[in-house]
């Protein structure tokens, strides 16, 4: 199969097999073509050349439509539910026979009985936008078995789950698996995974199949440098120094959600120099309200936050003299103009001064090329040119970017917030490595993720937060497993 | 060589009430031989109506001007006309002074005179002495309208009221029919009007089974048995008097006015609902107007709040400019000019 | 740490396009920008040929005649750029608050404030030297203007009203406040069947460009206009307002002051609607009543969204639609059109030039041979 | 009361009456455009739409001597602007906004062009059905008689209330509007999604247009819609969305543009400009009253771009 976007070669002769009954897993870095090779295979792209084989006999897929009529079925890298609407609703509306009138009742009895037989529980009556992204996950799931697809692609799937969800969920995917019932293709980022729950493995790197195997016959070891290549990965620097003063103070903070709920409740915290908080819990406890309310995105309802001592409103004057960083998730949402070049978006911050602003008002164009280039190139940002819109780089290649911008300089205070959701280990590696560092140079990082081993593996000190407050604190070092996880839960 | 005559509407042309109106007498003008009528309509009353009628006069050769809506006179057209001197405008509704260009004009016509004939005419017929006025703004010209069909109304019936109703501008349909129904709800059951196209009012109370008297044309074709008779424009026949002046090398006034004397107006023929008696003293006073011997405005004359506007024994004839700066409402009018 | 030798793939990623792709590539992005609207603009013409030959007019006629009309000669040049001047004002009372994402169509009401303002102050000063007066009837407009669309800004900052209603609400009820000032306590007893306020009186109106009658106004649209391209594209407050335009969380999470660009380029929008008010009182009509509400902010909005928001796109466009009424009079003396004629090609032409947006990068010829 | 006024009565009752009265266009035409805009568009378009509707359904009624056929016309003159608008819409990076506009020009131009011949005849009228027969009050009885579109438009409000939580059309629109990836995913067109929601839209904004021409005020001419379109498109954004409160939020629009000739009727004058102002001041002021900038416009479909 080829496909190509424009005069970009995205999948170059690339062959994928599937046995059936099988559980088989898609590796690559980020933008080496997996997504590009399933939504080909589902009929969301057309591809250039090649063609799809079901069951031995070749079958034209013009879309999606008739992908799900050979009983092939995909959970999408983002989220294909309706936030606005109910789980029922998604569900129902995702048949590919739903009646003219819906008679409601009736549907509602026959989920109820579908997810008796299930696994894992979705409340039906609640709307999409205020379920967490691992329920989510998991409705996308379902939602396809609910549709009885016997061959089902996942594209990064676990991306959104802690590590006790994922597995359950894959589980009891692989339970079916063998069982017979289902085959499955897998995209994903975590070797773990592909270890613990796949048959076979194909492996893609830059648009090219890179090798093939049975997982049993295979190390996570071998399969990175089948992806990777060559390429040399970040080394992430010990951890040195110990911490100093309080810089980062929450007092009481409240904050509302967009609905009017309160999210955040009164919670307090204080983060050191020399210190890496790691905030843990499952999403839509209220994380995302606190990074909003940290990053101005959102005004606090009561409550105070201090940076070094200094009260703070998330002004540019107070973020500039605090030294402060923010690296938010889904960047391109969060920290980025899509339309802007690469080069404005990475002179967000500085802008408005020497060197890009002459007199403090006038812009001064060579300097934002000039800058950009030095960024693109230490950051190995994957851009065509500066002056490439930033929507057009692949979602690793945003991240970096808005790293370069905010890393840049010497950074007091830092806060992440899941840095690193959806990106392939070399990436992860490097992100890892640069919090680490200003970590070591003496910032304050407030480190927000899902992703337990991502907060295991960097933060001091773990605090978990549940409905909008802090339950759990303890040093990283000292931390329970089991405990974390119960009070993620909420027990 | 052709003259060539320039008409400048605001509104559009066929808009079955004023602009129309002009029209009409546009085209009274097209039929006769050697005369170019060239129109424009829409044009709204800022600087583009002074480069209308350069543009008429630069790239069609106009001559003779008629811009006919109230507001192109000052600025806009006193402007053109200074700059222009050797051609002739004739404005309507405008107040040429003194202080005007001299190839300027204005005329005008005394429709109150045809109003009040309609007053008479409504005030027989009414059976409640409740008139309705349906009127956009409360300026001169709408006030005098409003002062003649009430004191008219008040020969046939003394204790005859008119409610009137601003609806704020020329062309309002939604709002000139509520306004109907709600002059009617309050109990009038003979209702006239002073805006762009009466269509509405006329339509609308007709429905409801009130009278109507019309205004700027002829409506009673929109509703047969309601009409009673209307106040109608008649620049047929004083366009083509104008260019016959012109061309006899007669001096137009600067400031022309005239009622149905004059033929500028003239009064819709009565419907079947208005009774013998009603048609005897109307044609009576219109037989008295047409001959010149009546004043309307005589005193002693008091406005709505009480006071005296004209004292007794003042007879204001038609051609006192004092009547042309008119800002009551005289007693029996129900409403306020602000 | 990152390593800083140089990786092979972003190298090759960062390097400019390789070597010399030839002129049409290099400027094709300018070649687009003139070749489409035109094109757009020709077809458009075409199909309101046919319009009218279906009503049985020469469309051949109808072309000549509009060139005629609009740019045919001295006197039609100038009447199409007297009819442009206050459009380009008007227009960046949308393009303006776009660049923040904001969709603003209430330029008429910011119009009717900056008239009644300009002449209230003018009005409020009779006797002092007319400069003074000019200079003080370009504040008030500006700032009449400015506040009243502000207020649009405020109410979206401060309660989350959504803009695009709330400014065409406010064209009603700054219609409502100037006719009742109008017909109230500012009306001049003498203005009798136009209800007005005083007159500025002569010696304090603006005039027109030596040489020309067209008016001030034209130079102050440029200048505005001009000055708007600048502030946009090469100041840091554009800068900031751009980003803010494009995404406000990223606009906030890097501390850009979000209500204050939103209150500041509203304020700059109305501005310039006021200051259209302000031309129309000072150098038109000589004092405000409600022929000022002749629709001028209504097609600013027209030409802001065929300008695609770009300020100096706006001058072209404003001309165009000059040129356009300019004509539309021609068309109804010569051949017969009613006035309406003028809305359906203004209508055809945006339909076109709209959905010409959709070819560019796509024309062949222009992405050279790859 | 023996001379058959009702005194100071007459303002509830023309509220009353011109709730009913001058309702209707804004009611179809904001159910029209709530359906448009759930499925992710927007079409500023809609007062072109009411306009040429309007003289179509009058031009049609006069020809045809049935008024029925002139409502038909104007929902078919109307879907098909609609339809232009989407296809127009479907091209790639053409801004919705902008082509409403557009639309909204070229549709009021056509129609006064076409609409020259049809302002002084008189076209047949849609009936009225007299639900004041109870009383004795004329007024009331006026104000009660009630156009059968009217009554469609009301019982229209619920029908897609219910529709767009039960029928499969009705979540199709909704997912079009609140997210093309899923439409997409689901293996639907979105833009042929769309081209339906704007057609019906159009369709019901037509109608609108007819009960101007041919019920209330009940004739053809070019002032007759004078901003209603544009102002219903506004009452969409002010009734988030939600046909149930389009319709009250319709009804009050009615009631208040009939209070400024009431309150004149029984002599409230001064300051009359400013009580014909009344719908929008209201608006205004219930849209300060409850919006606030701490919650996103509930119910705003994601996709729109003028919420955004
Ligand atoms: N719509 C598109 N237009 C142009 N190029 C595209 C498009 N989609 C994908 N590509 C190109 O194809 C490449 C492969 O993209 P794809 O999304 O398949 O990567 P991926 O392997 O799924 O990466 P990830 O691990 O991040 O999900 C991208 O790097 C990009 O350059
Ligand atoms: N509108 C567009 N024009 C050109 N290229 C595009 C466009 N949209 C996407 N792409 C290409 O598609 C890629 C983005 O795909 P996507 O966001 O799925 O990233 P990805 O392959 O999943 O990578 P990552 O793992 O880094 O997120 C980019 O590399 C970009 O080149
Ligand atoms: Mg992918
Ligand atoms: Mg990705």
């Amino acid at each position: 199969m080829t496909m190509r976007f424009g005069d970009f070669l995205a999948l170059d002769n690339v062959e994928l097999k599937v046995r059936p009954g099988s559980f088989h897993a898609l590796l690559g870095e980020n933008g080496a073509g997996k997504s590009t090779l399933v939504k080909c295979i589902m009929g969301y792209y057309h591809a250039t050349e090649g063609d799809i084989l079901v069951g031995g006999r070749e079958q034209a897929i013009g879309n999606p439509k008739d992908a799900h009529a050979l009983g092939l079925g995909m959970v999408y890298q983002h989220f294909t539910l309706v936030p606005a609407m109910t789980v029922a609703e998604n569900l129902v509306l995702a048949r590919d026979d739903v009646p003219a009138v819906v008679n409601w009742p009736k549907e509602m009895k026959e989920l109820e009985a579908f997810l008796a037989r299930m696994p894992f529980k979705v409340p039906l009556g609640a709307k999409v936008s205020d379920i967490s992204a691992g329920e989510r996950q998991k409705c996308e799931i379902l939602k396809q078995l609910y549709l009885k697809r016997r061959f089902l692609i996942l594209d990064e799937p676990t991306s959104v789950l802690t590590p006790a969800e994922a597995d359950e969920v894959l589980g009891m995917l692989r339970d079916m698996v063998v069982k017979g019932e289902l085959t499955i293709l897998m995209i994903t980022h975590k070797f773990r995974e592909v270890m613990a729950f796949a048959d076979e493995v194909t492996i893609l790197r830059r648009g090219k199949l890179a090798g093939h195997g049975k997982v049993a016959e295979l190390t996570p070891d071998a399969m990175a440098r089948t992806m990777i290549g060559a390429e040399e990965l970040t080394v992430q620097p010990a951890r040195t120094g110990e911490a100093g003063k309080a810089r980062l103070e929450l007092a009481k903070l409240r904050a509302l959600d967009d609905a009017g709920a309160t999210a955040v409740h009164d919670v307090s915290l204080t983060v050191r120099a020399g210190e890496i908080v790691g905030i843990a819990g499952v999403s839509g406890n209220g994380q995302r309200q606190l990074v909003e309310v940290l990053a101005g995105q959102r005004e606090a309802e009561s409550g105070e936050i201090r940076v070094a001592g200094d009260p703070y409103h998330a002004s540019r004057e107070e973020m500039r003299r605090h030294r402060m960083s923010l690296l938010p998730e889904e960047p391109l949402k969060n920290a980025c103009v899509g339309g802007m070049s690469v080069a404005d978006n990475i002179a967000f911050r500085e802008f408005d001064r020497a060197p890009f602003a002459s007199g403090g008002w006038w812009l001064n164009r060579g300097a934002f090329r000039d800058d950009a280039r030095k960024k693109i190139a230490q950051y190995k940002i994957k851009t065509r040119t500066p002056e490439t819109p930033i929507s057009a780089l692949s979602g690793g290649n945003v991240q970096r970017a808005v790293l370069a911008r905010e890393l840049a300089g010497d950074v007091e205070v830092l806060i992440a917030a899941n840095p690193c959701f959806g990106l392939d280990f070399a990436a992860v590696a490097q992100i890892h490595a640069e919090i680490m560092a200003a970590r070591n140079r003496g910032a304050a990082v407030l480190l927000v993720s899902e992703d337990l081993d991502e907060l295991l593996e960097l933060s001091d000190r773990l605090v978990v937060m549940f409905h909008g407050e802090f339950v759990y604190e303890a040093r990283t070092s000292e931390a329970d497993l089991t405990v974390v996880g119960r009070h993620m839960a909420g027990h | 060589a052709e003259t060539t005559i320039g008409f400048i509407y605001v509104g559009s042309r066929d808009d079955y009430g004023y602009n129309q109106a002009h029209a009409q007498g546009a085209a009274a003008l097209k039929k006769i031989p050697g005369l170019k009528v060239i129109e424009e309509e829409k044009v709204p009353e800022t600087d583009a109506v002074e480069k209308t009628i350069e543009s008429m006069i630069n790239l069609d050769g106009a001559t003779l001007l008629f811009p006919t809506s109230f507001g192109y006179y000052n600025p806009h057209m006193v402007k053109m006309a200074n700059k222009y001197p050797k051609l002739r405008f004739e404005h309507c509704g405008g107040l040429w002074s003194d202080k005007d260009p001299k190839n300027a004009g204005s005329y005008f016509g005394y429709i109150d005179e045809a109003q009040y004939i309609s007053g008479i005419v409504a005030g027989y017929t009414s059976k409640s002495g409740k008139l309705g006025f349906v009127a956009a703004k409360p300026i001169p010209q709408v006030l005098r309208n409003i002062n003649a069909f009430t004191l008219g109304a008040r020969l046939a019936n003394p204790k005859a009221t008119t409610q009137v109703i601003f609806t704020g501008d020329w062309s309002m349909p939604v709002k000139e029919a509520e306004a109907t129904n709600s002059l009617i709800d309050q109990g009038v059951d003979v209702l006239t009007c002073h805006v762009d196209g009466p269509k509405t009012m006329v339509e609308n109370a007709a429905r409801r089974g009130a009278m109507v008297c019309g205004y700027h044309t002829n409506q009673s074709a929109l509703a047969p048995k309601a009409y009673l008779t209307g106040a109608e424009w008649n620049w047929e026949v004083l366009y083509p008097k104008f260019v016959k002046m012109i061309a006899a090398g007669e001096v137009i006034p600067n400031f022309y006015r005239g009622g149905l004397k004059e033929e500028v107006v003239k009064v819709s023929p009565y419907g079947e609902a208005v009774s013998a008696e009603a048609r005897k003293h109307a044609d009576d006073i219109k037989a008295k107007l047409a001959a010149g011997n009546y004043v309307i405005f005589q005193g002693p004359i008091t406005d709505n709040k009480g006071n005296t506007v004209i004292t007794a024994g003042t007879e204001r004839s038609q051609q006192d400019p004092e009547l042309e700066k008119m800002d009551y409402l005289v007693e029996g009018v129900l409403g306020a000019t602000s | 740490m990152t390593t800083e030798t140089a990786d092979p793939v972003s190298a090759v990623g960062a390097v400019a396009p390789a070597a010399d792709a030839g002129f049409l590539q290099r400027h094709g992005a300018t070649i687009e920008y003139v070749l489409i609207p035109g094109a757009a603009l020709v077809g458009a013409l075409a199909l309101f040929g046919i319009f009218v030959a279906l009503f049985g007019k020469n469309p051949l006629d109808l072309y000549f005649y509009m060139y005629q009309g609009a740019f045919g000669t001295w006197f039609s040049w100038q009447n199409t750029l007297t009819r442009a001047a206050p459009l380009i004002l008007t227009a960046l009372c949308t393009a303006l608050p776009a660049q923040l994402g904001m969709v603003i169509i209430g330029g008429e009401g910011a119009l009717l404030i900056g008239a009644l303002s300009a002449t209230s102050a003018a009005l409020a000063l009779q006797g002092m030297p007319p400069l003074v007066i000019q200079i003080a009837m370009v504040c008030a407009g500006v700032i009449g203007g400015g506040l009243w669309i502000m207020l649009s800004g405020a109410l979206r900052q401060y309660r989350g009203v959504n803009e695009t209603i709330s400014s065409l609400l406010l064209v009603y009820i700054a219609l409502a406040i100037l006719n009742h000032l109008v017909e109230g306590v500012m009306r001049d007893p003498a203005s009798l069947n136009k209800p007005s306020t005083r007159e500025i009186s002569a010696v304090n109106m603006i005039g027109t460009i030596p040489g020309t009658d067209v008016h001030w106004g034209l130079v102050f649209g440029l200048v505005a206009a001009v000055a708007a391209y600048i502030l946009i594209y090469h100041t840091v407050f554009g800068f900031a307002a751009r980003v803010a335009g494009g995404n406000i969380r990223a606009a906030k999470i890097v501390g850009l002051g979000v209500g204050r660009l939103i209150l500041t380029i509203c304020f700059l929008a109305g501005g310039a609607a006021g200051l259209a008010g302000m031309v129309e009182v000072a150098a038109v009509q000589g004092r405000t009543n409600a022929n000022l509400a002749a629709g001028y902010g209504f097609t600013g909005i027209l030409v802001a969204f065929l300008a695609r928001q770009n300020p100096l796109a706006i001058i072209p466009v404003a001309i165009l639609l000059g040129g356009i009424s300019a004509s539309g009079g021609l068309l109804q003396r010569r051949l017969g059109l009613p006035d309406a004629s003028v809305l359906v090609l203004q209508g055809i032409i945006f339909v076109f030039v709209l959905a010409s947006d959709a070819l560019y990068g796509r024309i062949g010829f222009l992405k050279g041979k790859s | 009361m023996a001379d058959g006024s009702i005194g100071l009565w007459t303002v509830p009752l023309a509220v009353l009456g011109g709730a009913i009265r001058v309702s209707t266009p804004f009611l179809f035409v904001s159910l029209g455009e709530c359906i448009t805009e759930r499925s992710g568009r927007i079409n500023l378009g809609l007062e072109g739409t009411l306009v040429m509707g309007a003289m179509s359904a009058y031009g049609i009624s006069y020809l045809s001597g049935s008024p029925w056929l002139g409502v038909l016309a104007a929902g078919i003159t109307g879907a098909m602007l609609g339809a232009l608008h989407a296809g127009i819409c479907s091209l790639p990076r053409v801004n919705d906004v902008a082509v409403g506009i557009a639309l909204m020009l070229f549709g009021t131009g056509l129609a006064f062009y076409l609409g020259k011949p049809l302002i002084e005849p008189t076209a047949p009228r849609l009936p009225a059905i007299d639900f004041g027969w109870w009383s004795d009050i004329p007024q009331l009885r006026a104000a009660l008689r009630v156009n059968v579109l009217f009554l469609i438009g009301v019982a229209l409000a619920p029908i897609l209330y219910w529709a767009f939580r039960t029928t499969r059309w009705g979540l199709l629109i909704r997912t079009a509007g609140e997210s093309s990836d899923a439409a997409r995913a689901m293996g639907h067109s979105v833009l042929l999604i769309r081209l339906r929601a704007t057609m019906v839209g159009g369709f019901l904004a037509g109608i609108g247009g007819s009960f101007l021409s041919l019920f209330y005020p009940g004739s053809w001419n070019e002032g007759l819609s004078s901003g209603q379109g544009i102002t219903a498109v506004a009452l969409v954004i002010f009734a988030r969305w939600d046909p149930l409160l389009c319709l009250w939020a319709s009804l009050a629009f009615g009631g208040a543009a009939a209070l400024g000739p009431a309150l004149q009727s029984v002599g409230v004058t001064s300051g009359y400009h400013l009580f014909n102002a009344a719908p929008y001041i209201l608006t205004l002021a219930i849209m300060i009253i409850t919006c606030s900038p701490k919650r996103t416009l509930t119910g705003a479909p994601a996709e729109l771009s003028i919420t955004r």
